[in-house]
């Protein structure tokens, strides 16, 4: 027993040394930049990889690594995903049971605004992301939400992409605390280590992009969520960002959180911001 | 393999190899009914895409062996980024070309596709393949009654957390 | 509901180049499911291509093609307007026709 | 790396084994404190997938009887989620040396 006490009290006064450590500087960055988090989190990625053109970023591996962006062009000529984007065309023509459609629910009906979400909704205080709102579209005219990891929810969000194709990501962050803490809450939760191999977002995807976990090339974050929803062959059908980042989780042995958590929504409200400037590519094929 | 030492070991492989020619054997017989221009009239090569392994599979398809050919030019990728679907194409400037195959060695069936090209068409094929393991991929193509081939190995290995 | 079959025909000058995606899931019947259980073989054996009453490109497919097929391929003799007739048949007896007009 | 050393011992100086047979009593014993443990990590939701196994493979080898692997395994399940708690106490702050500036 008393092994664990000292190691109990070794832990405690480390983490008291790291909190000294850091406190000058924690009280000094205490206000929230998103501004100047995204500038550095851009500058970071372009400077490691120099040669790697700017809107390149939003293809994830595919802009790390020439033999794996070969396979990716080919399977381009007729994506996987091809499937979904009919299916979500579809879907948006065909009218609810009381007959409005998704395009009621949006603004220029959908069509082309991809790049503004997720959103930070003042009246909520909360992020709202594109599935969110997809659902919320489905509750008010008396449909039954979808999974947000199945194939219906991806084929709409695979359309709306689609139809922002090239856009640039446009998020916004009003002058607001509440959305300051989001963004704020988003990136502490891509940088948190968790589950048993106690990586982070970032443990991958900002200190070794470009790399190989087994057989895959890990993709750089900046630009990681622009190519969402993505068909992967491992799946060998559709993903969308709940999904993905559910799979992530589970994959460091952590127990992921329900889809659309606090959270999650504002980890994509991080992610997407700092990718402001970068080109919309949904819906994605990926390995 | 275990490597154990004496006489017991050599009795055991004469038998393997004795079960071995016996079933290569069975393999034969039907086939040996079935003409060998298997390839050429529209049914559905039903028992070459039963065989195993690469040889047996090119025997019960075209009814003979290839020759290495370089004017074939196979392209696959180094490593596939995925198994289940890898990239495959294949262009030849051989001419009079009949039939164009492809074969993943180590697969559980070694026949993957198997393409009649009648003439007036290009002799080129892409398609995407699924590969068990790392292994050759063979393109075999049937000119003017010849068999050629073309082999690249592709690297795969499971999938593990995704890029 | 759409055809499974999307096709893209293009020609330009005397070649045709032809693309198509199938939709199908291409079982090889050793793979399990969640419950465990072999899920049953089910893939396309033959896919046919016509073109102006001839046959253009007959694929034969065993189990190790992946997923939603594509397949590519280019003939001569066709022009701009013909048509093209594809068709395919699985191990199931399932089957599927459609047809494009060459761009 | 100091941290994860620090995990890596939290879990090995827990598995200590117990000299004389488990019996039901030690079981029972062990598997609460393993559950308390399990519940604060998902309160602070952190909860890891191993933990949520390793309970379960208490459970199961307690209901077949074994009461040896089900201490084991309750025993374990607690030192996970202690881990885990550790884990999300530590990261409360250590996540600003990875932040890009």
């Amino acid at each position: 027993m008393t092994a664990r006490i000292h190691l109990l009290l070794g832990s405690l006064s480390a983490a008291l040394v790291a909190f000294a450590l850091t406190s000058p500087r924690v009280i000094a960055a205490d206000k929230v930049d998103p501004v100047a988090d995204a500038k550095a989190f851009q500058n970071f990625f372009f400077q490691k990889f120099p040669n790697v053109k700017h809107e390149d970023f939003v293809n994830g591996p595919y802009s790390m690594n020439e033999d794996m962006k070969r396979q990716w062009q080919e399977k381009e000529e007729f994506p996987p995903y091809e499937f979904a984007l009919d299916a979500g065309k579809e879907m948006f023509a065909t009218p609810f049971k009381n007959g409005k459609t998704y395009a009621d629910c949006f603004p220029n009906g959908g069509i082309g605004i991809r790049q503004n979400y997720p959103y930070f909704d003042e009246k909520e205080g909360k992020v709202v992301t594109l599935e969110l709102a997809l659902n919320r579209c489905r509750e008010a005219n008396g449909e039954a939400p979808y999974s947000y990891v199945k194939d219906e929810m991806a084929s709409l969000t695979a359309y709306m992409a689609y139809t922002s194709r090239g856009e640039l990501m446009d998020i916004k962050i009003p002058d607001d605390p509440r959305a300051l803490a989001a963004f704020e809450n988003g990136k502490r939760y891509f940088y948190t280590r968790r589950g048993q191999m106690n990586f982070s977002c970032a443990s991958c995807h900002v200190q070794s992009p470009g790399e190989r976990i087994r057989a895959e090339i890990l993709a750089p974050a900046l630009g990681i969520l622009n190519a969402m929803p993505i068909y992967r062959s491992e799946w060998s059908g559709m993903g969308t960002t709940s999904r993905r980042f559910v799979t992530c989780n589970s994959q460091t042995r952590a127990v992921p959180l329900e889809p659309q958590a606090d959270e999650y929504r504002d980890v994509e409200y991080f992610l997407s911001y700092v990718a402001n400037g970068l080109p919309i590519s949904g819906p994605g094929a990926r390995p | 393999m275990t490597t154990t030492t004496g006489p017991l070991p050599t009795r055991r492989l004469i038998l393997q190899g004795a079960a071995g020619v016996a079933l290569l054997g069975l393999g034969n017989l039907p086939f040996g009914a079935s003409p060998a221009l298997a390839a050429a009239n529209d049914k559905y090569p039903e028992e070459a895409f039963k065989q195993k392994n690469e040889a047996d599979a090119i025997k019960a398809l075209y009814g003979k062996t290839a020759e290495p050919s370089d004017k074939i030019k196979l392209d696959a990728p180094e490593i596939a980024e995925n198994g289940g679907v890898v990239p495959i194409s294949v262009t030849t400037s051989l001419d009079k070309v009949t039939s164009i195959s492809f074969f993943v060695a180590e697969n559980p069936f070694a026949l993957a596709a198997s393409y009649r090209i009648p003439d007036g068409t290009v002799a080129a094929v892409a398609n995407r393949l699924k590969m068990a393991k790392t292994t050759n991929v063979v393109a075999i193509v049937e000119a003017d009654g010849k068999l050629y081939s073309a082999t690249k190995e592709v690297k795969v290995t499971v999938g593990g957390c995704g890029g | 509901m759409a055809s499974s079959i999307r096709v893209r025909a293009t020609a330009n000058g005397d070649i045709t180049e032809v693309q198509a995606l199938i939709q199908h899931p291409m079982d090889t019947g050793l793979v399990k499911d969640s419950k465990g259980e072999l899920i049953p073989a089910h893939y396309i054996q033959q896919l046919k291509f016509e073109c102006n009453g001839k046959d253009v490109f007959v694929a034969d497919w065993g189990t190790a093609v992946s997923k939603d097929p594509y397949i590519k391929f280019s003939f001569k003799g066709a022009k701009k307007g013909d048509e093209l007739k594809i068709s395919w048949t699985d191990n199931k007896g399932g089957s599927d026709t459609t047809t494009a007009k060459i761009a | 790396m100091k941290r994860s050393l620090l995990l890596a011992m939290l879990l090995t100086s827990s598995l200590a084994p117990s000299a004389r047979a488990a019996n039901e009593a030690d079981y029972k014993a062990a598997y609460a404190a393993a559950e308390a443990a399990s519940k604060e990590a998902a309160g602070m939701r952190n909860q890891w997938t191993v933990t949520v196994s390793a309970l379960a493979a208490a459970k199961k080898a307690a209901d077949g009887g074994d009461f040896d692997r089900a201490t084991a395994a309750a025993k374990e399940a607690e030192a996970l989620a202690k881990a885990s708690i550790f884990q999300a106490t530590s990261e409360k702050d250590a996540w600003k040396a990875m932040e890009i500036r």
